[in-house]
């Protein structure tokens, strides 16, 4: 085990993956001489040269469609597409193209792709460099959609994905990538498609992945010194869907919160909600609360922005009115 | 033993006729396709190379075995003259199990991993950044293949080929695109939707060699071909223009309203299979007998594939699920839309 | 009031508007002289010119773009993109751009633009042209987004999306264009924002949009006639989102089904069912049943189409399945 | 009276003189600018104009009032050049309420209707389609203004870019596109990126009008954008590229280090500003009072922007869903994050 950066272990997996396989490559804007716009491929370049990290022009649905056609030939190319904002100029090429070439051709070709992207508000981008839009990918079948938290689902997770025969997309996250933790030293990929609860409790289940399920954590130690037991859910994988695991806890503790970076309305949180609310309908004794970003276009202005965007005092709210509601139907 | 001179002239004959074989097959069996579509037999979208045969014939020749093809949903004839079995063609379009793609695709979407055939793409645009990775793929691993990306003149105003094109030169892929140009796009001539008409001419902003032949010539086409493909082998991607007509509608369904009598009637005259007939007559390499002979077989060969496509079975039910991923995963959704999301159970 | 088809509703009103006001064009591939991939501009291009009924060359994201660029000026265009499997070629315009100028330069340029588009399976269109992806703009703060199931709503949602200063994208669907039913001569504009109870029932509460809600009013009949009381809830509007006339509803029936044509994990009715857990949590008696598309890249092959796409027979399981549910709990 | 060519030739001197106080005011403020940043004052990214004040300053110049701008993210100078107050520029940067676009836009998203700047925007070639609607508008309604669309070298590899000069060409729209290239997009220079490095050529693929000038020189980038325009109200729109250079990083926090140091001195030698300054004087245009008055002028200039936007307000949370839809409608959602979606109640 070592302590390392969301960002190192990102960088070390796929460091490792192409050391151990020469048919992995890295392709995008940015990636090699400027080591990349948030230096996740910092040295790589070096290290590997220009066949293996491939600088392109700022042409996304060009280059993520060339990704593709490589991987339908048995290469495996990792993808950056600098934010995820980007990632609607390549949607086409992802959605019906990567997702749909090994169903619509009956099994026949595989496209083995990672696309890493990160998303995330709060860094005063404006409306377009700050959108949580992973449920574009998230909605659609074909596609795996992973969401690593901590640094060693990161590096876990990105395994996973690169020896992955489908196309997987990482959802990486501005606000995390300075952040740390442990990571075992060898490789371990993690299995797509599971939640883990990462922190256990009693009280209320609280649901959340990125970023949020970190805030989840930290609101969770909060509210542990006053008593408030909470259980974490952190989703890990957008598709598949764990939703064993997620109910599971909410039949344990009786009521919910899920908190997201995205807009509310048709978020990723409403397929928590409904999952919650059908999985456990008996057990739940108060309606799962969402806790999600306001439904604007993100403003510059920090004082607007900080109002937008969903906070720990935001989560603590929603958890305390979420018992309060659960003691009044008790 | 024969005169020096006589095998390769026996050799270009062969394949001059080849060409007419191969483009009366295709003819044939486009027409069959689109009376079965009219049979409710064929669901969907159906595009047919009705007008192309030529152009399909000459590109398809080109390939080496190895070469990859990528095609946009106007792809029978290229799936059948790259060796692809009509059966399995005729298959596809009943959406049975037999089909090139086991009844998933349909007309749009032929696939066969075996001829190096990496499908139709029924996104106008979509499978050109698809082509330039293949050939990627290929530069990667040092081969020698190439690609051929075929796209229609429509498409040439979608940004997807833009930065294909750009990708490819700076790139130095082993790639040819070739825009085969019918002169339409659905209802809208080459002229109302491309500033700069003459198509290859478009190669000049990636400093990309380009040519434009007559698509009615199915030998010019194979020629043409030849020379783009060994350009790209060498590095050098290449803008093939093939020029051409659509015999009929968009779709078996459109009835082409949009298009004067005058103009149907000069396309039909022109009509290269027969063009090309007349021709290879005047040559002496066809004969009245060999033309109604080519035809019967070609007609038993479609014949052959229908009923073929009749007796396969339609795809199970139960496998519905196999096709999402490649690598099962937990968790994968495998509801049919009845389906309850948790079993049903008393309540707690 | 005549009977006219849904067809004719939409070419009604965009012919009404474009005689109305000067500004109202039409733009997009095959709309003049093929008249319309679906015919819904037949006609228009001989009757206004071609500077009134643009045709455009294939490029999605460049046609759009430059609708949403002349509403900044103050035209009123109206974008025809040939199916919503297009559209996610212009998405990076529509979501990035029309979507967020408003706020982003803090209220200066308004884009009154409509974007018309059919969505809708069951064609044999194979994976990449048989999607229901609604979402992709439901989930947009700064869009609009209308759906109507009935030549009324399709006709007095068109005069509204129009008339109306935001970017609206107007649902349509390939298998209502043939349906037909009872139109207003007069031109009255909807109400963008609100759903609308289609038949009113006490047992139990269907909630539906575009062709599933003509479903769910056909399954009602089936159901009447074995004593089976259905309510249907239209919602026309998927954003803004009536959640009060939803609720309003459940609360009253005590059980709801929702019917959507798109995948179910992420889908519509993922905000739809957590809507109703949420605001009908003390009325609800079962979980809220979702009917949704199987979660494939739907396939060709008839048999396999008709097995993955929801039908009056799996809602009529889920409605009885969720009215079993509600009695073993009362 | 004075002799008749006085007048002329008193107008010229002016305008020259006129280009450089523009290029000094920008050159300021964009260093005011990155110093607020360093200080935190300014959020998000910050892309400057430094290097491109002559670019900026000759382009501006060649509109006429009633023209329309389109620009990308690096838009103050632009802003400020087309006539919008530095104070309000600057007060957008600090994401005050009296800021060009009342905060909610920032450094990338400048806008200003009265002055026709239509916007900064941060997704490359984002704007390239919106001002060729614009030029669309223009051309509807049978007026004479004219677009101009600001764009980077690196812009004319994404298909957005494509798609919009084929649709100007063919519709003979008022527009100049103008592709600014500073040789650099990041850290990628145009020959790694675009196959037809000289990019004006690239309007070939449009049969479109096109020409390359030197970026470095107002006069010559403004007598190049009177001719562009020119074309473009008469039905022909233009590619006019500019050719100067980055001085700085990408962005303000950007070392660019893939650059090395002999480039980096040799930008900072030819440095537009400091070069014009030499020129004018030579020319007997400028003295060094001059100059010093011209920059002390610029620095108060700045400074007044400064203060004006310290003092302005932080936009006030209550108007958070002011600019959400500009027509009302029922529904709308206006809740902040801790909001329940439903307000609580006792159990039924
Ligand atoms: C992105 C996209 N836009 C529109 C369509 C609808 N469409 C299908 S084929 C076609 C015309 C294509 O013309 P061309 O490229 O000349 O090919 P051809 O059909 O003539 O072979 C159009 C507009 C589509 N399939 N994809
Ligand atoms: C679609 C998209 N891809 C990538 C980016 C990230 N990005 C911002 S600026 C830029 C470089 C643009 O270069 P150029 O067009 O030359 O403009 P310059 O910055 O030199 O003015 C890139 C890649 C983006 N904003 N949008
Ligand atoms: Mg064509
Ligand atoms: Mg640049």
């Amino acid at each position: 085990m070592s302590v390392i950066s969301y960002r190192q272990a990102l960088h070390d997996a796929l460091h490792d993956e192409m050391l151990r396989d020469d048919d992995v490559f890295l392709i995008g804007e940015e990636i090699g001489l400027f080591e990349g716009s948030y230096k996740i491929t910092a040295g790589l370049l070096a290290e590997f040269g220009a066949k293996r990290v491939r600088d392109t022009p700022i042409a996304e649905e060009g280059f993520t469609g060339a990704a593709i056609g490589a991987a339908m030939l048995g290469l495996r190319p990792v993808v950056e597409i600098m934010t995820i904002n980007f990632s609607l100029l390549a949607l086409d090429q992802i959605v019906n193209h990567a997702a749909k070439i090994y169903g619509m051709f009956g099994g026949q070709s595989r496209v083995p792709l990672v696309i890493r992207t990160p998303g995330g508000g709060g860094q005063q981008l404006g409306a377009t460099h700050s959108q949580n839009i992973e449920l574009y990918y998230a909605f659609v079948p074909g596609m795996k959609v992973v969401a690593p938290s901590s640094p060693a689902d990161a590096k876990a997770l990105m395994l996973a994905a690169i020896r992955d025969d489908d196309p997987v997309l990482v959802l990486e996250n501005l606000a995390l990538y300075n952040t740390t933790g442990e990571v075992p030293d060898h490789d371990e990929p993690a299995e797509i498609g599971r939640a883990a609860v990462t922190r256990e409790g009693s009280h209320i289940t609280v649901v959340a992945y990125s970023r949020m399920a970190v805030v989840a954590l930290q609101v969770a130690e909060r509210l542990a010194t006053e008593g408030i037991d909470v259980e974490v859910v952190d989703l890990r994988s957008l598709r598949p869907l764990d939703r064993d695991t997620v109910v599971a806890s909410v039949k344990k503790t009786n009521c919910a919160v899920v908190l997201e970076d995205d807009w509310l309305t048709y978020g990723i949180g409403a397929e928590i909600a409904a999952t919650i609310s059908d999985g456990a309908f008996d057990w739940l004794d108060a309606p799962v609360r969402r806790v999600a970003m306001a439904e604007v276009p993100l403003p510059y202005a920090k004082s607007l922005e900080t109002a937008a965007l969903p906070s720990a005092d935001d989560a603590i709210t929603a958890i305390r009115e979420t018992l309060d509601a659960v003691t009044r139907r008790r | 033993m024969p005169p020096k001179t006589a095998a390769p002239r026996r050799t270009a004959d062969a394949r001059l006729l080849g060409f007419y074989r191969q483009m009366v097959l295709i003819r044939r069996f486009e027409e069959r396709a689109a009376r079965a579509y009219t049979e409710a037999k064929i669901g969907g979208y159906c595009h047919l190379n009705l007008g192309e045969e030529a152009t399909v014939a000459g590109l398809m020749a080109a390939l080496g075995k190895d070469d990859y093809v990528f095609a946009n949903y106007r792809e029978h004839g290229y799936a059948i003259a790259r060796g692809v079995a009509p059966e399995r063609v005729m298959a596809e379009l009943y959406g049975r199990a037999d089909g090139v793609s086991r009844g998933w695709g349909g007309s749009m979407h032929m696939f066969d991993l075996a001829s190096r055939f990496m499908g139709g793409y029924g996104i106008v645009g979509g499978q050109v950044p698809l082509a330039t990775g293949a050939a990627l793929a290929i530069d990667y691993r040092g081969g020698s293949e190439a690609v051929l990306c075929l796209m229609g003149d429509g498409t040439t105003n979608i940004g997807a080929f833009h930065e294909s094109l750009n990708l490819a030169a700076l790139w130095k892929l082993p790639i040819v695109y070739v825009v085969v140009n019918n002169g339409l796009g659905m209802g809208t001539t080459v002229e109302q939707s491309s500033a700069e008409p003459e198509l290859h001419r478009r190669a000049a902003a990636y400093r990309m060699a380009s040519a434009r032949v007559d698509g009615n010539d199915p030998a010019a086409v194979h020629a043409a071909a030849r020379t783009a493909l060994a350009a790209a082998r060498a590095g050098k991607p290449y803008l093939l223009e093939t020029v051409s007509g659509r015999l009929k509608g968009h779709s078996v369904v459109d009835p082409a309203r949009y298009r004067s009598r005058e103009e149907a009637e000069a396309l039909k005259a022109a009509d290269p299979v027969a063009a090309y007939a007349v021709r290879l007559h005047q040559q002496g390499l066809l004969t009245d007998e060999l033309i109604a002979q080519i035809d019967a077989e070609a007609t038993t060969q479609v014949a052959a594939a229908v009923a073929f496509a009749e007796a396969s079975p339609h795809p199970d039910v139960s496998t519905l699920f196999d096709y999402t991923y490649a690598t099962p995963v937990p968790n994968d959704s495998r509801r049919l839309p009845a389906d309850p999301l948790f079993p049903a159970g008393a309540p707690a």
